[in-house]
């Protein structure tokens, strides 16, 4: 099953969506990586490093970022890890891609039917 | 010659130059961003000082642990940037003999790999803005190059990136509202700059 | 100048966002109305109502919603409000939106410029 | 007749029910949502109880503040919905007299305010698929509706709205997956119906 890593500025804001995330897809390796090393603001290359490590049950990972330092640091991470082929960033909305990400993944979708799952949480109108 | 010892000198003085300069990086990221540069660079230099291979005389393995505390202890966009700058111009410079022409080849390969890890290029305001132009006037000087010819180009290149409109990072939400204010991460390479002068310049005089 | 409004489901999401917006533009009115009155996973008409009026300094409101029931309990707010019209839930990825709005909403946009400039956060790309 | 104390005891038939039913709500809205939905409507059914006026006479203000306990005390989709419902309802029942048929203009403009909430339609495979046909029902039967028209008709649409495929809320990521899986929203609506039924039953008796 793929799994997902969340990178966020805020360490609130990944820990309550990785709350939210497990609420609807238990089964799903979804890790926290959002703040950085000290819990601050901010992000952090190893803490997603370890957390895509982590996250990895053979079959992928996914990695939903905020924004700014959290895409250069994830594209960090993935550089200092072996099996780079295996982790993709999605171009995807933080919240809602990885609410899609997940459901994709606990359904057993591959990595890129996950991936193509978040970046079209883009286009899901909330207000008509 | 560009010595390890050099290369350790140019951190401890750029920490120093970072640190005295705190309240003015953190007031220009205000102005454009979230305000936290000066903390950032400040840690992220006090690391990389307290870090430092002290033992080695490869001034490549000093400029790579360098960039690795940066990278670690940088929560901001400058953690990544200014960590892939030393990390790829510290594993581009081998062995003991570095001469100041291999210091601006390892420095390209950085600022490079900067460009790629930012999506940035010239003009977008950023540090790039500062530290291309004066890779540049390394490669042309080679080993010729004088303390003096860095600071001028530096000053000259920190003078037109506050002009430019902001591209990348959070300052691009400011669009033509960012011209005329100093981009936060050119003034801190600017510091790194001057703090390399004037370990050249000591170097001259020894 | 015009205020926000950010209703997620988790309480620790909208918490977080509102610390980060708070940095990048401290001058903007920016209240967190995400949760349930409890303070558990979900969201509230009534709190959302009653941020709604906190932050409205007379140029409007944006809000920003996640998904499902923020959507609807913003908008059983907005018919709870009197001045509706100076009202808008923004059709935006909620932090993406959210840090957009907040950016614009500091320059004293107006509020059709805050909503727009939310939405089109949509299309700025993450990755290559 | 549909009186102030008949609109009473349903609402504290069907906290009962939705009590009694927690858990099979509570694994429905598991199977294809977050699993909230049995705590949300046991929560909100309490408060519902606890706060329904029991000095009026008027049936309408007594829906209308179960509608208003349900919204604020219910945090998930289902929330808005039934307070939706019930609102619209209790605002369309004036006075004190009030007949079958009154009751089924009543909820008719509930559940329409209701689709507009959720901007739902039907075979969407939501509370809207269970509540719209008993609906239907009600007006066409008027005063001469009974009890097991309410039951037999809600019992039909349950089977209906399980072989759906869900178009709206949690359920919609399962796309075809959902199909064959009750809802749990049309679960907990069956229980309100049931109730309902079982309070006519008993004033069709005294
Ligand atoms: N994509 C980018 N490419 C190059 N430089 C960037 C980029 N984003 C930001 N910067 C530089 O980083 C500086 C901000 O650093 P810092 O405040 O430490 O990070 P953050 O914006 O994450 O808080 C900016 O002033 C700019 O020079
Ligand atoms: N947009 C909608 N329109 C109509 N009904 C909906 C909608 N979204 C959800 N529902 C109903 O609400 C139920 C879920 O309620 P609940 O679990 O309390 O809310 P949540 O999904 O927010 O956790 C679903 O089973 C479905 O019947
Ligand atoms: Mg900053
Ligand atoms: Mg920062
Ligand atoms: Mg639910
Ligand atoms: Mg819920």
């Amino acid at each position: 099953m793929v799994g997902l890593v969340l990178v966020s500025h805020s360490p609130d804001i990944s820990k309550g969506l990785k709350k939210m995330l497990d609420e609807a897809q238990p089964k799903v390796t979804v890790l926290d990586a959002g703040g950085t090393d000290e819990g601050e603001m901010g992000t952090s290359a190893m803490k997603i490093q370890t957390a895509i490590e982590k996250a990895d049950n053979g079959d992928g990972v996914v990695i939903l970022v905020d924004f700014g330092s959290s895409v250069m640091n994830a594209e960090m991470a993935i550089d200092f890890i072996e099996d780079a082929h295996s982790v993709k960033i999605a171009d995807a909305p933080f919240i809602e891609g990885a609410y899609s990400a997940v459901m994709e993944a606990g359904f057993g979708k591959s990595l890129d039917d996950v991936v193509e799952s978040a970046v079209q949480a883009k286009d899901t109108k909330k207000v008509q | 010659m560009f010595t390890a010892e050099m290369a350790r000198q140019w951190i401890k003085e750029s920490a120093k130059k970072i640190e005295s300069h705190k309240e003015q990086l953190t007031d220009l990221d205000q102005a454009l961003g979230d305000g936290d540069h000066g903390l950032n660079m400040t840690r992220g230099f006090k690391a990389a000082v307290e870090q430092l291979p002290e033992e080695t005389d490869e001034p490549g393995k000093v400029l790579k642990t360098v960039g690795t505390s940066l990278l670690s202890k940088i929560g901001g966009a400058s953690g990544p940037l200014y960590g892939t700058l030393f990390m790829k111009a510290g594993s581009q410079l081998e062995g003991t003999t570095v001469q100041l022409s291999d210091l601006s080849s390892g420095l390209r390969v950085g600022v490079e790999g900067m460009k790629k890890r930012g999506k940035a290029e010239r003009e977008e305001k950023t540090m790039i803005d500062l530290l291309e132009p004066v890779i540049e006037i390394m490669e042309e000087k080679g080993n010729e190059l004088t303390a003096d010819q860095l600071i001028d180009k530096a000053k000259e290149a920190l003078e037109h990136v506050k002009e430019y409109e902001a591209k990348k990072g959070r300052a691009a939400y400011y669009k033509e509202k960012s011209k005329g204010k100093q981009d936060a991460g050119a003034q801190s390479s600017y510091y790194l700059i001057e703090s390399l002068a004037s370990v050249l310049e000591m170097d001259g005089e020894a």
